[in-house]
């Protein structure tokens, strides 16, 4: 094989691929056709491992209007308003260059979001690092995240509502950064990314285009190794304040009807915006790389056809409208050229001027797509870690090295479960005023102006529950999202998700993949939550080590009236405090909730045992009851009880009340650890006055959900059982200030 | 300026600003007054006769925050209107502009903590015989949210001083009990001064945000008073 | 075509936290023999000199250093001109 | 004691936001004739060189730069020594 000829493997196109675009096109590619196909068929853009399984979503329910397939979802909301969100990975990116790889991955989910004609109204991240104790890296790659994720959405005025932080050293050479993103639309100005009408033009509005990010998508699509940090010239930089502008042009564009189709740049740049926008549409499109407005000039075809320079949108526009839509993009001072027209011959052709450079059927690049049907076969791992537990002895043995205060604070510290306080602080989370839940509760909650609605979001995943059980971890991950919205009253309407795993071709990973997947579509089908849009993220491996697969899910709920909002906090001393759900478990050895938990991994060093279990069916019965009780006003605050147990879930009520509690539990001394730590699910901490009781009692029954009251509000300190005995503001210290003490290190 | 007239006020909108809508929310439908954005490339309007300078990163913040706004056409329409003698409130960016324009004195300074800070706070307010406190009691403790990069105050002693001479420092940061000191000053503004007027009392630059606690359901609703006072010294 | 060096500084009074957080960095990289450190602003700037002399470049580069680049209440700056 | 001062500047290909902001400012004060603009930082760090020779104290600024004070993702540096 000549040395051009192998140029298709340095691209990342395997020797197969390379056949079939021979196959395709007839005759051998030329440089800027093997870039163009490299970039379309990666596993970024194609999504060649997982799209066979991803089909299987279920995408239809009350509220869709929109499922997987364009920019992002959307849900319809009533009175002619629409939701529009999508979640999205940035982790290869970031875990090179923490900042701008975060940065620029806030500003392409948000440009996902306006292309569909809304205006963003708030962003949540999901993140994963390797522990920051002993680890000066990890703690820069965190403090790296969490600034760039803030300076680009601080600059953009979209407020960062909520996430959620772990640690564990699986993510240590491959930290995840999933961002979430949302807007609001009027319903009859949603637009579609689609090129049709010959003749049309495709504008290309916002930054220049420079060599930035060249391959990123071919690169996103690869494990992480020593080379990754050869390829830096990939790392792609972004300007919030650019991209802030050409959020308000696009939405100007759209408000006055001058285009009739937009699409961002995300991957792999001008090629798979105008190759998707044709592709929808079932046309051709000529493109003139000589139009392209450059930051170098030296810049040549292929380089310009794929650079992934952030800030850029690709807009459909009728002929007559070019000269409105100019002087719209003048107004604001940026780009605004006319790079594309739609034809009607199925074809992608560039040209530079003139000139022909290359000639691709379209379809080839999306729909003719490879699509791989990998192996899978369950990991040995599974059956070494599913018969763990911990043995009365060990439990035993803890209470002899430590007293329940002592472990009871050093769960409240552990960076896994304390207050995330230092990374919201540094995220803009009130801008546009909508911010009606501050961050620290189950879920966010943004009101909608000149309405009594709000909307609530919560994004969750548990990597360890996935790694002990993929399939249940990932049902767990939807659960506990719509158990969140369940505790801010809100009403589950649709979700995204965000798919982080390792090397495809691996079968053990795939089989986690295909378990997760199909986890997934249980939750959603029993729950009746659909999956409006996603993303998946391979090889998340370094040095050959994959990660524990890690779903992360982030659901939207519509609460009906917000006035009837409840946070988690305590409110009142003498309210009696109940636990209402499944609280058998605990009882069960088989099942006793610590496999995967918090308390195994922080005194045992382990992740191991039993996934614990979940009833959809009960979790549907308990969510509902939730969403009720809180909008007949009968209870003050509902928190679930998720990581850590409910010791932490009553702690998380007290500190964020200001609140002290004593709370009763029937359990024996060593028994007592389990009960406090357990993970089990379908459990919420309620609190209500004496006078509500009975009537909850009543309500509980009525849908067979435990009711059991444990406590009662008041005093200085959270006692528990008289084993537990802590002054609340000392919860607080530790609770408040742990991840800033391991920070400043 | 013509004064005794409904109030009216104007919003300035710069490429980068982010709370416009937000203030709009505030004074039109919270407070039911008339108000419009001014695009930054204006260089005049007659039917104002209040401005609101919003947060926001008017130019990306980029080189100084607020550096760049100044050379906006529509500054030396507020330069010119401030001297007549109208209510300008610059807030958390439009405040960094007031400074960098000079119609304010001293400077911002990056948060010492080098962090983005959003949070409530605690402040004080420190004097109400002025068109924008003048709605709170004397020393009256309000909660308020600060957002920024850059609000860590400067100034040099003697314009310190005279800004005491003149109670030209507003509002403080300090705790829920109205202590003042270096453990609830959030950014290391000198003497934990948060917000600041002209001697001529009709600029007013803050670093929080009064216009995002206009309503309990945010948190706070002690930011109504600031524009109620504005509104009534027109009235 | 000149090119023009600025350089900003904050003025000596002024804590400067970026520089105090450098300094500490480097300490903790192990070198213990680090002074004093101070974080400023360098802009590189084209400018084409249709023939204007050195006494006239400088007066437009300190306007715009006055008016733009630094903030005279808080920074110093110097510059320097480099003529290719 | 020693003085070094580095400049850290972004790399050519690499987006220079904060100068292009610049560089249009400078046009709407009325200097048409300003080419590209860049924006950097700058460092000053005092360093007791304990009689150390230039070589060794040039190892420690390299070291320095690459891992702290610049970015070598998207950023160069250079520095000079200067000794009083
Ligand atoms: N990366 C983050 N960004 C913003 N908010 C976060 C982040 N991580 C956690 N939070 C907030 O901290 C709170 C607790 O998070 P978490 O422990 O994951 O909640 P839960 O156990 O209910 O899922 C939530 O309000 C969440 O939104
Ligand atoms: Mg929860």
């Amino acid at each position: 094989m000549s040395e051009a000829e192998k140029e298709y493997r340095k691209l990342g196109l395997k020797d197969n691929e390379f056949l079939k675009i021979i196959e395709y096109l007839g005759r051998k590619p030329n440089y800027l056709e093997l870039s163009i196909y490299s970039v379309m068929w990666s596993e970024h853009c194609s999504y060649k491992s997982s799209r066979a399984l991803l089909k299987n979503f279920k995408a239809t329910g009350k509220y869709v209007l929109q499922g997987p397939g364009e920019n992002a979802g959307v849900l319809d909301i009533g009175d002619n308003q629409a939701i529009v969100f999508k979640m999205e990975s940035h982790n290869h990116p970031s875990a090179v260059e923490p900042y701008q790889g975060a940065a620029t991955g806030i500003g392409g989910i948000i440009r996902d979001i306006f292309a569909m004609g809304a205006r963003p109204i708030c962003s949540l991240n999901s993140l994963r690092f390797g522990k920051l104790y002993n680890d000066e890296h990890q703690r820069y790659l965190f403090e790296m995240v969490v600034k760039g994720i803030g300076d680009y959405g601080n600059c953009m005025g979209i407020p960062t509502v909520g996430g959620e932080v772990y640690f564990d050293d699986t993510y240590k050479g491959n930290c995840l950064v999933n961002a979430m993103s949302v807007g609001i639309a009027q319903k009859d100005k949603l637009i579609k990314s689609k090129a049709f009408g010959t003749g049309n033009f495709l504008v290309l509005i916002g930054s220049s285009t420079g060599r930035d990010g060249i391959h990123g998508a071919t690169f996103a699509s690869d494990e992480l190794n020593e080379e990754s940090e050869e390829r830096r010239p990939s790392v792609q930089v972004g300007d919030p304040f650019m991209e802030k502008v050409v959020l308000e042009v696009c939405l100007e564009l759209i408000d006055k009807k001058m285009i009739l189709g937009l699409q961002d740049m995300g991957a792999a740049g001008i090629t798979s915006s105008s190759v998707e926008m044709a592709s929808k549409g079932d046309v051709g499109v000529d493109i003139d790389v000589a139009a392209v407005p450059l930051r170098e000039a030296s810049m040549v075809p292929y380089e310009i056809m794929i650079s992934e320079s952030q800030e850029r949108m690709l807009a459909l526009v009728d002929p007559s409208k070019l000269s409105e839509v100019k002087a719209v993009c003048d107004k604001w001072n940026i780009n605004c050229e006319r790079i594309g027209t739609v034809t009607d011959n199925g074809l992608y052709r560039i040209f530079k001027g003139r000139e022909l450079l290359g000639e691709i059927p379209v379809k080839t690049l999306t729909d003719e797509a490879p699509v791989y049907h990998h192996k899978y076969e369950k990991p040995k791992y599974i059956d070494g870690t599913i018969s763990f537990s911990l043995a009365e002895n060990d439990y035993a043995g803890l209470l002899k090295k430590y007293s329940h205060n002592e472990i009871f604070k050093k769960m409240i510290s552990s960076p896994n479960i304390c207050s995330k306080k230092w990374v919201w602080e540094q995220y803009d989370h009130m801008v546009q005023t909508n911010t009606a839940l501050l961050p620290g509760h189950d879920s966010a909650v943004i009101r909608i102006k000149n309405t009594s609605k709000a909307i609530a979001f919560s994004c969750d995943g548990n990597g360890r529950y996935c790694y002990l059980d993929p399939y249940k971890g990932a049902i767990i991950a939807v659960a506990e999202t719509a158990r969140n919205l369940a505790c801010s009253g809100a009403v589950s309407m649709g979700l995204t998700d965000c798919l982080n795993y390792g090397t495809p071709e691996k079968p053990g990973i795939f089989w986690q993949f295909k378990n997760s997947i199909d986890g997934i579509i249980k939750a959603c089908e029993e729950l009746e939550i659909p999956v409006i849009s996603g993303n998946v993220s391979f090889y998340n491996e370094s040095f050959g080590k994959a990660i524990y697969p890690t779903p992360i899910i982030g659901t939207a709920g519509l609460i009906a009236d917000v006035k009837n909002l409840v946070g988690m906090d305590f409110k009142d001393n003498g309210d009696k405090i109940i636990l209402i759900g499944n609280n058998d478990k605990n009882n069960d050895p088989e099942n006793d909730g610590i496999g995967g938990s918090e308390f195994l991994e922080l005194f045992f060093g382990k992740v191991a045992g039993k996934c614990p279990d979940i009833s959809l069916d009960y979790e549907k019965k308990l969510d509902n009851l939730c969403i009720d009780l809180i909008s007949d006003g009968l209870i003050k605050s509902a928190h679930d009880v998720s990581v850590g147990g409910i010791s932490v879930t009553i702690a998380e009520c007290c500190l964020s009340g200001k609140k002290g509690a004593r709370v009763n539990i029937k359990a024996e001394t060593v028994d007592l650890l389990k009960y406090l730590y357990n993970e089990n699910q379908s459990r919420i901490v309620v609190s209500a006055s004496q006078s509500n009781l009975k009537l909850i009692g009543d309500r509980c029954s009525k849908v067979n959900i435990q009711f059991q009251e444990i406590g009662v509000i008041g005093g200085e300190s959270l006692i528990i059982n008289e084993e537990i005995d802590v002054d609340v503001n000392e919860i607080i210290g530790l609770y408040n200030s742990s991840i800033e003490k391991i920070m400043s290190k | 300026m013509p004064s005794r007239k409904k109030p009216y006020f104007g919003i300035l909108v710069f490429p980068g600003t982010n709370c416009e809508m937000d203030c709009y929310h505030a004074v039109k439908n919270l407070l039911k007054v008339d108000c419009k954005y001014i695009w930054h490339k204006e260089t005049k309007d007659d039917d104002i006769n209040a401005i609101i300078i919003p947060g926001g990163f008017s130019y990306g913040d980029y080189l100084r925050s607020g550096a760049v706004a100044k050379f906006s056409p529509v500054m030396s329409f507020v330069r010119d209107f401030a001297q007549r003698g109208g209510l300008v409130i610059g807030i958390c960016n439009g405040f960094q502009i007031l400074l960098e324009e000079n119609i304010l004195p001293g400077a911002m300074l990056r948060n010492n903590t080098l962090k983005f800070i959003c949070k409530y706070v605690s402040l004080k307010v420190e004097d109400i015989n002025n068109p924008f406190t003048s709605g709170y009691k004397a020393g009256e403790i309000i909660k308020m949210p600060i957002r920024h990069n850059e609000g860590n105050y400067y100034i040099d002693s003697i314009g310190l001083a005279r800004l005491k001479e003149n109670n030209q420092i507003l509002l403080r940061y300090g705790d829920a009990d109205g202590n003042i000191n270096s453990d609830n000053n959030p950014n290391g503004s000198i003497e934990n001064i948060a917000g600041i007027c002209n001697e001529k009392r009709n600029v007013f630059g803050l670093m929080p945000h009064p216009e995002a606690c206009c309503e309990k359901i945010l948190g706070s609703d002690d930011g109504l008073k600031i524009f109620r006072s504005m509104i009534g010294s027109i009235l | 075509m000149l090119k023009v060096n600025v350089y900003v500084t904050l003025k000596k009074e002024i804590l400067d936290a970026q520089g105090l957080v450098i300094k500490k960095a480097i300490k903790q990289i192990g070198y213990e023999n680090v002074g004093e450190v101070r974080f400023g602003k360098f802009i590189q700037i084209e400018i084409d000199d249709n023939g204007k002399n050195e006494e006239e470049i400088k007066k437009e580069i300190d306007y715009l250093s006055d008016k733009l680049l630094a903030n005279p209440n808080i920074e110093n700056y110097k510059y320097e001109i480099v003529r290719n």
